[in-house]
Order: C-alpha cells, then structure tokens, then sequence
C-alpha cells in the first residue's frame, strides 16, 4: 500500500519536475525579451511624458532611495545637470490600483503623464485630458466626469509625484 | 476525420451545446482582437494538452502507473502548456497579454481542456486528438468571436482585428445620430449578449424538436 | 487598517466588484450548481472556505518562496497543485471529523479544483501584489460575494420555475438576463461604503508640513479640500 | 367547493373572480397617473410656451413627444416580441390585437418617461425603454410573470450606461434662464452642497413649491400633489394597498428626521427629503406594482421598512442623489425572500423556533441598515 502510494507520488513528482523544467528552459528564452520589452516600454514612455528628452545628450539613472514606487533622473549628458524627474506612483481607484508615470522637470512644472495599469470600469480614463500640463497646482486639475473615485486616485498620484521632486530638487541645491 | 473536425463548431460545440468556458467567454470578449488572442492562446493548448495526454496514454505501462493520480497529471500538463504560452505572449505580444489578464492563466482550469484531455485524447490516437483538439479549440473561438463582434459593435462602433487593423463604424453611428451603447461592452451587457445568443440556440433547437416530433407522427400517420 | 478600510474593501469585493457578476470568474458553477438553494448553499459555503484557505497558502508561497527563489513563472502550475491538494486535505478531513456536513457538501469539494473563482482570486491577489491584510479581505470579500449571488441566484431560479417562461428563454438563458440586471444593480451601489481617510495620506501630510515646505506661496502642490471631489 | 379556485398563476387578485380584473386596475392606474401628466405638461410646455422662453417649437413641445412616442415603442417592442415569440399560440393579426389588449405594453414605457429626466435625447429614451420592456418584461414570459419592474429595469439601464447624458436634461430652457435653478435638481444641489442648510429649499421656491412641484426634475415625479391625488384614487377603489407607501415614507421620514437633527436641523430636511425626487411616484406606482411586491400584509410591512431605508442609504451615503430605482429593485429581489417566508409562516401558522429565524434575520439587517444609515448619513 505504502510502496503504491509513493510510486504515484513520485510519478507525479517526475511530471512536476519535467514540466518545471521545461518551464525554465521557455522562461530562459522568453525572459530576455519581456524585460527588453520593459525597458523600451520605460524609454517610450519616458519621451511620451517628457517630449524634450533626448536620448544622445540626456542620462537616465534610477534612483533607489526615493519614496516613490519607482523614480528616473534624467540628466543632462554634459552638465550632469539634473533636467527632470520622473516618477511611477500609485494611487488606488475606484475599482483597482491606478499606476501613472509623472515627469516633472527642473522649474518644477509637469511636463507629462501617462496612466500606466488600470483596470477601472468606468470612464477611459487613460485618455482623459487632467489639464495638468506644464502646471504644479492642483486646483487646475480636471476631473473625468463620472468617474470620481478614479479621478481621485489619478489626483492623487500627481500629488505624490509633485511632493517627491519638491523634495528631489530642493536636496539638489543643498 | 471531416466529422471530427466540424463537430466542434456546430453539434458539440464547447459553449454554445455544452455551455463549457463561460468565464473568458464573458470576460475577454469586449473586443474582436482579444478574442482572436484568446482563441488562439486556447487553441494552442487545448491541442498540444490533447497530443501530449494521448501519447502519455499510448504506453499501457504509464498509463497504468498514472492512473491513481491521472487528473493530476493532466492539470501539470495543462498548466506548463497555459504557462508557455503566458510567456510567449508577455515576450512577443504585451499589448494583447496585458488585455487578457488573468484570464490567460485560467485556461489552465478550463473545463473544456480537462474535459476533452479526460474523455477523448486518454482514449484516442495522437492525429484524432490534435484534430479534435483544434476542432474544440477552434469551435469555442468561433463562438467568442461571434460574442466579441456584437459587443464591439454595437459597444464601441469599431471591429479590432489586430493591432492597429481596426474598423470605425463611428460615421455610421454618426449618420444615424446616435452614439455606440457602451453598455454592451461592460459586464452586465455581457451577460445579457450570451444569454440572447443561448437563446436563440434553445429556440431553434426547439423548432427542430418540434419539426422531427411531427415528422414522425406524419409518419406513424401513413403507417 | 483601520475600521472604514476593512468595510470599504467589503462592500467593494462583496458587490460593486462581484466576483462573479464582474470580474467573471466561477460562472460554470455558478450557472450550473443555483437551481436549487440547498445546492446554491453548500456550493458556496464551501468556496468560501477553500478560497480563503488558498488565497491565504498561495499567497505565503508566493511570496516567501517563489519570489526570494526567482520562480515566479511557476506560479499557475505551483498554485494549481496546492489547491488542488488541499480540496483533497479539506475532504479527508471533513470525512473524518464530521460526516454529515461531508454527505452535504461532498459533491460540491470535488467540483472546486476545477472552478476558476479559486485560481482566479489567488493569481489576482499575487498580481496585484496586495498586502497580506488586503489579501485576507479581499479573499473574505470575494467568497461572501460568492455566497450572496448564489443566494439570490438560487432564489430567483426558484421562483422563475413557477413562472410562464418563453420556451426559448429557460434555464441558462434568462439566468444569465436576471445576472445583467443583477451586475447593473450592483454596480450601481457605488459609494455606499465610507469614506476611506487614507493613512499614507496623512503621513505624506504631516512629513511635508514638518520639512516645512507648504510654505512656499507660488506652489499650491497641496490641497485640503480635494476631498469635494467626493461628491 | 365553490370559493376554492384552482387556477394557474399569475394570479393576481382574488379580484378576477369579482367584478374588478386587471383590465380595470390597469385603467385605474391610468386615471391616477393623469394628474401627473397633466402636471408635467402644464409646467413644462405650457409655462414654457406662455413664458416664451425656448430656442425652437420643437424643444417647447419635446415632453409631448417624449409623452407619446415612449408607450408607443413600448407597445411596438411588446407586439414585435408577442410575434417572435409566438406565446400562447399566437398566428394571426387579430390574435396579436388580443394578446395586446390584455398585455398593457404602454405602462413600461410610460413610467420610464415619467421618472427620466425631460430633456433626456429621444434615442436614449426609446434604447432604454425597449430594453426595459423586453428584457425586463418579455424575456421573462410578458405580463404578470416579471420579478423586475420592467420600468425600473429600462431607468437603471439608462442611469448606467448613459449617465453622461442625464446631467443637465432635467432642465427645460426656462428653468436655465433663473439663476436659482443653475444647480439642477433639489437633491442634486444637496449632493453638491458641503452642508445642509434650508437655503436648498428656498432656492426652490420654499417647501409649498416643492409640493406643488414647479421646480426641475424628472416629468412626471415632481409635483407631490397630482401624484396623492393618484394615490388617494388608487387606495380607494382597492387598487394599491395603503400599507406599502405610508410604511415606506413613514420609514424614510423617521430615519431622515434623525438624521436631520443630528445635523442640527429641522423638520424641514425629512419634508425636503420626501417631497423632492422620485419617492413620491416610487412608493405610489413603482413599490405597489401587484406582481413584483410581497403578496401579504406582513410581508408588505417589511418590504416597505426596508425599502424606505435602502432610499436613505442610496441618497444620502451612496454617490448618486436620487436612489429610488435602485432601492425598489433591490426590493423585487428581496421581496421574494419575504413573500417566501411570510408565505410559509402562514402555513405553519404561528411562530415556534424553527421558524422564527428569517424574522430574527430580517430585524438584524433592519437594525444593522438602520445604525449605518444613520451614522453615514449625517453631513
């Protein structure tokens, strides 16, 4: 009975193990790809949010100690002047968490944003104009009609980012 | 070998007779493009899970040591093939995967794939499993094509085929002054495009019952 | 975690995002087990005790082993054999220690490996990379959604059997009509959960007031009354 | 053996063996909603054309329009879906006309028009009443085998999918012209206000205003006062049971009365809170709706007390201003818990143990409802 038992465990584990296996051989060949694909996502979005980065004069470092989830100096390539800051900040909405990419450049104005994940089921939010742009006052901020809770969170997250590069470059002039 | 291969689309087809796959039937058919990612996603694994089951099944010996635990080997197998294709299409088609979500992964429990592994490729030769295998696969996608269309339509007034191949039909709507329904693109018009299109299958299905009952009794009649 | 979260995520999860009736999982069970309410019951009672059992398992692997071991890409097959091996767990044990709730539900434990509800919610919660309190709530929230559309499903099944159905129209199809206008009338209780005052929130204020930077008059980055966006 | 009938359902009164059957009811039901309409036409098209304030003639008479074309798709869906669905053995044209006799397909689409708003545009009306007369009515067998409110079923449908369309169509060009109006309607404004304060209903024209009902909303729920002139008729000739609309209103003046004085405030905040709005038509036409609501008294107490504060809940701690629709579907769910139960502690015929745990369920969600519409509620 015994000896049954564990002859159809380890048939099962043999299975497991193949298939493990083979998972990481694709994973081996697929990996690559996928964070090659992040990365031009993370350049592509990058120059959606900031139309004047360049990438043959300007640096992008990341910068671990930031509050933000994740955050992008971008610098300028001979001047190591520090041009923008870019965060990725969360915020969560009305039915999901709101991810969205905010560069924020050195006279401390936004130059763009994009909404990165949301799974919100109402009003497309990923399109809506928050008339932010070139702005750090959140009063000026649109509200996508009929969807107040995303708009909230969306709101949110601006603020966030405008808090972070506040303190980014103040510590700068330090 | 015809037989086998039309049966999915009409006479046992996986949704629309069985009512198999609810789930990614309603959740991933908002537009045309993610339902032809979904079928072919499906596809892929219903036959390869299909090929693989009836070749492990071929070799009396392993069939017999599996045979204790055979569901649960047929799950392992299912989810390797579901998670290949996961990273397949996170590596070559973000867009689409990103669109598809979770519902990739639950390919792995759909019980079209587990159903068709357990009562035919454990039974058949590997060519009429991966034949039914794309016969299935291929029958439910043209059913959540089919849902995908309406709801695009008359939701969103475009046809997505793939990628930047899309359809506006927005003039129409335009000339008719009206705008699209975005209801048919939320949950709830979901529910309601399956339950009219379950509908008229039951009617017509009716209609025939009722057509072969007369036939006979005519027949009796002239007996 | 305060009080108002712990309701908010609730109501959030049990109707305004419905597992079934909007984020589409269990559908086959759901669709097949409410004719009756005794089924509809014991279904859902015991998806709600192995959806919070699996959450809670896969999403201690998950993060304790599959990510410090960089296997994230198992995740669909690990998951799959855990639940899998604790609907067999469940069974043994409910066999043993309590025969008579084991001939009620019985039927039901088998079906659950296969129902999507339970996969769904335990690769969502590792997806969305929730907390382990969220994960817990939104687990509870979701098999309490579960229950509660089973419930009146099972309800309004029973009573559209007495009523004079359209040939064509009965069983699977006018189900699944009552579940649109079920999500419709769930998703419109948008808003009756509190206010949530969010604790990041707070602290982001406090430590941007302690650095002393508000005051600053050119740049308003910080408002009081964003919350009349609440309307 | 006389008095025990045995038919099949729907039964909806013992009625049908006496002189009333629904075809009188219905035509009651008619009578009672004239003052309503005359109502609704009198201030929005008649002000409207004395005032001479309108961009165009046909922006004038838009409430006519939307008056008649709205039970006539009705009527339209009703006869295409009778025809497609061949239902009790229907072949010709004239078996059509008597199916549609005793059918009533105008109501769905009359009520819908009469709790949208009025400038709503004319396909958003007609869409939601097709949906709501044959989804929710046809779709589940027509007549008297619904469990939605087939009305109620088209005004959600419209209030989810075109919710950008119903902002400002509650006011007709008139009402645009005088500043105090410039906030939609009562409830809207006090949606939007911070706090409550009497201003609302003096910019409304004070409380006498609000029950006379010249201020914007929905056609036919403003004016409190044709709408009791219906009820008063209904009650009499046995149409509506009296319990479910004084039970529900009663609930909601109860709990908004506390609620009102937590804040500080008057009497006036529950009056404002009934007299705006679609309470008033929802707990005369929309609650009692004889196949959608519990068949005995007990179980239309209940029905009512929840009901009334499912509306509070809706209003006054949900995000939508209005609340009524949602509450009296909710309710058709509910309500056949009750019906079921109620039913079955009759049969039994008293309360022992056993039976007695849908009540101790029903007073703890009572209790429960009625602790958080009150904490939440207050501003």
């Amino acid at each position: 009975m015994i000896k049954k038992s564990l002859i159809t465990a380890s048939v099962l584990s043999i299975f497991a193990l193949i298939c493990a296996a083979l998972l990481g051989v694709v994973n081996f060949f697929t990996s690559p790809v996928i964070k090659a694909h992040e990365e031009e996502n993370i350049k592509k979005s990058i120059s959606l949010v900031c139309p004047l980065y360049d990438s043959n004069t300007m640096d992008i470092t990341t910068n671990e100690d930031s509050k933000a989830k994740t955050t992008y100096l971008v610098s300028s390539k001979e001047t190591e002047e520090l041009l923008y800051v870019i965060y990725i900040v969360d915020a969560t909405g009305y039915a999901s968490t709101i991810e969205m990419m905010i560069s924020v450049d050195k006279d401390y104005k936004i130059t763009g944003y994009k909404v990165l994940s949301s799974a919100e089921t109402k009003g497309d939010i990923k399109s809506h104009d928050f008339n932010m742009i070139g702005s750090n006052n959140l009063d000026s901020f649109d509200t996508l009609a009929g969807s107040t809770y995303s708009s909230k969170a969306v709101k949110k997250c601006f603020k966030l980012a405008l808090s972070y590069a506040k303190e980014e470059f103040e510590g700068g002039q330090k | 070998m015809k037989d086998n291969f039309l049966k999915g689309f009409f006479k046992e087809n996986p949704l629309f007779t069985m009512l198999l796959g609810c789930c990614p039937a309603l959740a991933v058919t908002t537009t045309v493009e993610n339902a032809i990612g979904m079928t072919l996603a499906f596809t892929f694994v219903v036959v390869l899970s299909n090929l693989f089951i009836s070749l492990i099944n071929i070799n009396e010996k392993i069939k017999e040591l599996i045979q204790p635990v055979r569901i649960a080997v047929y799950i392992v197998i299912i989810a390797t093939l579901v998670t290949v294709v996961e990273m397949l299409m996170e590596a070559y088609f973000p867009s689409l995967y990103s669109s598809l979500g979770v519902f990739i992964s639950l390919i792995t429990v759909n019980c079209i794939v587990l159903g068709r592994a357990e009562a035919y490729a454990s039974k058949n030769k590997p060519l009429n499993s991966i034949v039914d295998g794309l016969s299935m696969g291929l029958g439910y996608g043209m059913a959540i094509i089919m849902i995908a269309f309406l709801r695009e339509v008359l939701g969103a007034g475009s046809i997505t085929i793939w990628g930047s191949a899309k359809l506006s039909l927005i003039p129409v709507f335009n000339f008719l002054r009206i705008e699209p329904i975005s209801f048919f693109v939320s949950s709830p018009g979901a529910f309601l495009v399956l339950g009219l299109i379950l509908g008229v299958i039951q009617a017509i299905n009716n209609k025939k019952v009722l057509k072969n009952k007369n036939k006979r009794q005519s027949k009796k009649e002239v007996k | 975690m305060n009080m108002a979260q712990v309701i908010t995520i609730l109501i959030s999860t049990i109707f305004i995002e419905n597992i079934i009736l909007s984020q589409f999982l269990g559908i086959c069970s759901f669709l097949g087990v409410s004719k009756k309410r005794s089924s509809a019951i014991g279904m859902s009672i015991s998806v709600l005790v192995v959806i919070i059992l699996a959450t809670l398992v896969t999403w201690l692997l998950y993060n304790y082993v599959l990510v410090v071991f960089d296997l994230v890409y198992l995740k669909t097959i690990i998951f799959i054999l855990v639940i899998a091996s604790l609907v067999q767990i469940i069974e043994i044990i409910i066999k043993k220690f309590a025969p008579s709730l084991y001939k009620s539900l019985g039927i039901y434990l088998p079906l659950i490996t296969t129902n999507c509800a339970i996969l769904g919610i335990a690769l969502k919660t590792v997806n969305y990379g929730y907390g382990f309190g969220t994960m817990l709530l939104y687990a509870i929230g979701s098999g309490i959604g579960y229950f509660v559309v089973m419930y009146i499903f099972s309800v309004i099944r029973e009573e559209l059997e007495q009523r004079n159905l359209p040939k064509a129209m009965k069983g699977i199809p006018i189900a699944l009509v009552v579940a649109s206008i079920l999500a419709i009338l769930f998703s419109r209780y948008v808003g009756i959960a509190p206010k949530v005052e969010d604790e990041e929130e707070a602290l982001r204020e406090t430590y941007v007031i302690e650095n002393d930077i508000v005051e600053d008059e050119n740049i308003i980055y910080y408002d009081h009354n964003y919350e009349d966006l609440n309307i | 053996m006389e008095k025990y009938l045995v038919i099949k359902g729907p039964y909806l009164r013992s009625a049908d063996i006496t002189k009333r059957n629904t075809s009188t009811i219905m035509r009651d039901v008619l009578i009672a909603l004239l003052p309503s309409i005359a109502f609704a036409i009198y201030k929005n098209v008649v002000l409207v054309l004395i005032n001479g304030i309108y961009s165009s003639i046909y922006h004038a008479i838009y409430p006519i329009i939307t008056l008649i074309l709205a039970p006539l798709t009705s009527l339209i869906c009703e006869a295409i879906s009778l025809w497609v669905m061949k239902k009790r053995g229907i072949k010709t044209f004239k078996d059509l006309v008597e199916e549609l006799k005793v059918s009533y397909g105008i109501f769905p689409g009359l009520f819908i028009v009469l709790i949208s708003p009025t400038y709503i545009p004319l396909w958003v009306l007609l869409v939601s009443v097709a949906v709501g007369e044959v989804v929710g009515k046809m779709l589940f067998g027509g007549f008297g085998q619904n469990i939605f409110n087939p009305a109620l079923v088209g005004r959600a449908f419209m209030a989810f999918t075109f919710s950008s369309h119903l902002g400002d169509a509650y006011l007709t060009s008139y009402e645009l012209t005088i500043d105090a109006y410039s906030a939609a309607t009562p409830l809207t404004s006090y949606a939007k206000a911070g706090a409550a304060s009497i201003d609302i209903v003096n910019n409304y024209g004070g409380m006498f205003n609000l029950l006379i009902g010249n201020y914007p909303g929905a056609l036919g729920e403003t004016s409190t006062i044709a709408i009791l002139i219906g009820a008063i008729y209904l009650i009499i000739k046995d149409v509506i049971d009296w319990r479910i609309p004084v039970v529900y209103l009663g609930t909601m003046f109860f709990i908004t009365m506390i609620i009102g004085f937590i804040m500080g405030q008057g009497l006036w905040f529950p009056l404002f809170q009934i007299l705006t709005g679609g309470v008033a038509f929802g707990a005369v036409f929309m609650a009692t709706e004889p196949v959608t609501s519990p068949k005995t008294h007990l179980g239309r107490i209940m029905y009512a007390l929840l009901l009334g504060e499912l509306t509070v809940l809706f209003r006054l701690v949900g995000n939508m201003p209005e609340g009524v629709a949602t509450s009296i579907v909710t309710m058709n769910i509910v309500g056949l818990m009750i019906n079921k139960y109620v039913t079955k502690l009759r049969v039994e015929d008293k309360l022992t143990k056993k039976n007695c745990y849908g009540l101790v369920i029903f007073l703890v969600f009572f209790v429960l409802l009625f602790v958080y519409d009150v904490v939440m509620g207050v501003k």
